[in-house]
């Protein structure tokens, strides 16, 4: 997926320029503009860019606002047809999500997390990917062997210790392995990229945001809303349907409905557990 | 761990104000051949080594806290890496030193990132650094970081699928000239601010929506990247002498 | 020539003597510019190559004079080569150096790939081996493997002919830093490091080593006495007479 974004992206700009003033300056057919989404690692480090856009500390950020320009973002991205890897559009469900938790105040009776809990998990994430990334950026800053500071030139001789007679990493144990037997197989075969949800996608993206869950969700409505185009809603749905009945079956998660044809509510079984136990 | 081999060293020191000449005599023999090996070797020599080569009975962690202070002010230190002793060029030498830089492959800003994930969460699996970074990892970036040899598999999780962990590899510390993990950059603050769990910690802080009104209003200065001092994800930089 | 140099070093030294603590100061940094790109320089290095490297104006011989000064009864020494200076084990402790220097020997690339089927596929004969590599096993491979006491025979296999069969040893384990057999990387771990196509025939697998490997598997035999005598493994009992 993401090799066919950088095709798609071509010649990037700037991604600031979708959240320019005069957005309905722009014709959404105009070919100019194509958006660096291959700049970017991922949808938690478009948040980060987005958050840092708002010119404030992490600490102070508004969440609302920054899930609604994510989701303006998605919005304009699929409006000129930009294909979004899949990790971008689970994050603009989870958001979409979130943006209802924080709208609706909380119900009595409503045990599961509030909107804010939701925003502060959404901020300890980002908070933790940027803290990480200044660790890279002053890691590679260190003195290294190498570059800053050298080992002895001429080695008089090398330590070995004696059963270490021969040497090999594990790494060059697993490279001869995998080559070895990735040469035997029969390597070219070729999946077609195909317009339908496989069982395997739709239940990994389940687990994956059902994992960020603890209460009954209409998690379909998110997916289909933000994970499909119009021509793969139905496949969208009816391989999400089968992997929540395989996971249900599982245990992993539990699934309710008020009556039929209602919305489909949700619930990670381990999370449910950790919250009663909490609350008892 | 650090404190414990601080305390170690300064009783090894005790130990050898303790000595007799004769003991003293033996001791500065030890130190003079333990010199001899790490220096001759290239790569860090390890206590074991040391153990085996040097005659028997001798206190080689007094031996190497008595030679890295010799060479404590030197052009050249003894560090420790891990386990292991090495020679290396005094970190304030490295303007000198540039010419003999070797090129090195730089890694892209995603196995960057991977890197400190792994260094700082070790053992971390797949899918926590994936958790981390909000993003699939591509296939080639563990497969670069494990080829510098910086990155190694180090088990295998026990917990459902279990799944294979990563850690960093001695050659990491020697490479980034770190004696040991704990020795990473903010790694005491990092953990003390939560921020190297795989799950919000409770006591992490849920901000408050503004409604002060002595808050940041629209025509007030952003705050920079060195703000990021104050948010205690960066230490102040110690620079050293 | 001895003695002129012995010349030389008083005469600078005497040089030293005469300084004001500005130059002297000066000048201890030379000594340690110098110590460092002497002990990193893959090649001894002349004073014309430190001259151009080291600050104008130093005094090169009289850094030298003091850089060797530094080292004369250390564990290493410097020494000139020529016109040019190296660091050198110090004579009377080279015997540390000769000391089981073995040479380090790197497996070749179809050793390691016999030695990961064996560890994968194990207990594996040798037929199996070479039917998952396609092609013939060199008998000299396996007895390299045997050598580096990695992999063992561990039985033989209840089909027609009884092949022995192979698998790894706890040796094994230590080398690669493996807890147990069953901590190798599975099929999606090695695709998720990048080091396997994620485009494998849905017919590929990667099997899962055996949770004991030193039990024997239902259909192996163990070896007996008369097994190791017949792969040369034990010498021909003496019977006596």
């Amino acid at each position: 997926m993401p090799e066919a974004l950088d095709k798609r992206a071509g010649k990037p700009a700037p991604m600031d320029r979708l959240w320019a003033e005069d957005e309905n300056a722009r014709g959404v057919s105009e070919p100019a503009l194509l958006i660096d989404v291959a700049g970017f690692e991922g949808p938690l480090d478009l948040l980060l860019h987005l958050a840092r856009n708002q010119k404030v500390d992490l600490a102070r950020i508004s969440i609302l606002a920054l899930a609604e320009q994510y989701l303006k973002f998605v919005d304009s991205a699929r409006a000129i047809r930009l294909e979004l890897a899949a990790d971008y559009l689970v994050m603009a469900a989870w958001l979409a999500y979130l943006k209802s938790k924080l709208l609706i105040p909380k119900q009595p009776g409503d045990d599961g997390e509030s909107g804010e809990e939701l925003a502060a998990v959404l901020q300890f994430r980002l908070k933790r990917l940027e803290a990480m990334r200044d660790a890279a950026a002053r890691l590679v800053n260190r003195n290294r062997l190498g570059r800053d500071v050298f080992a002895r030139g001429m080695p008089e001789m090398v330590i070995v210790e004696k059963r270490n007679e021969y040497s090999a990493s594990l790494y060059d144990l697993l490279t001869a392995y995998a080559v070895q037997r990735q040469r035997q197989a029969i390597t070219n075969v070729r999946i077609a990229k195909r317009g339908v949800w496989s069982l395997k996608e739709a239940r990994d993206i389940l687990i994956r945001l059902i994992g960020e869950f603890r209460d009954w969700t209409a998690l379909d409505q998110f997916l289909t809303q933000y994970l499909t185009s119009a021509e793969e809603r139905s496949t969208a749905i009816a391989s999400s349907f089968a992997a929540t009945l395989e996971l249900v079956r599982e245990g992993a998660i539990e699934m309710r409905q008020q009556e039929a044809f209602a919305p489909l509510y949700l619930r990670n079984r381990q999370n449910a557990a950790k919250t009663a136990e909490a609350a008892s | 761990m650090n404190d414990s081999a601080n305390a170690t060293v300064i009783q090894f020191l005790s130990d050898v104000a303790d000595m007799n000449p004769a003991e003293r005599l033996h001791l500065a023999e030890a130190v003079r051949m333990a010199e001899a090996i790490v220096f001759a070797s290239a790569e860090p020599v390890s206590e074991k080594q040391l153990a085996q080569r040097l005659p028997d009975g001798v206190n080689i962690a007094a031996a190497m806290a008595e030679l890295q202070q010799i060479y404590q002010r030197r052009g050249v230190n003894l560090v420790r890496v891990g386990d292991a002793w090495a020679f290396r060029t005094a970190g304030d030498l490295a303007f000198l030193m540039s010419r003999d830089a070797v090129q090195q492959k730089k890694l892209s800003r995603a196995a960057l990132e991977v890197l400190a994930i792994i260094a700082y969460h070790q053992p971390v699996t797949r899918a926590e650094i994936e958790d981390i970074r909000g993003v699939e990892t591509s296939k080639g970036t563990l497969d670069t970081l494990l080829e510098t040899e910086w990155v190694r598999m180090r088990g295998r999780r026990r917990t459902p699928g279990r799944p294979v962990t990563y850690g960093t590899t001695e050659k990491f510390l020697d490479h980034f000239a770190l004696e040991e993990i704990r020795d990473l950059p903010g790694m005491d603050e990092l953990k003390g601010a939560g921020l190297l769990s795989s799950r919000m910690p409770s006591n992490f802080s849920v901000p408050q929506p503004p409604s002060d009104p002595d808050l940041l209003t629209e025509d007030e200065d952003p705050l920079t990247d060195i703000d990021l001092e104050e948010l205690g994800l960066l230490t102040p930089r110690v620079t050293d002498d």
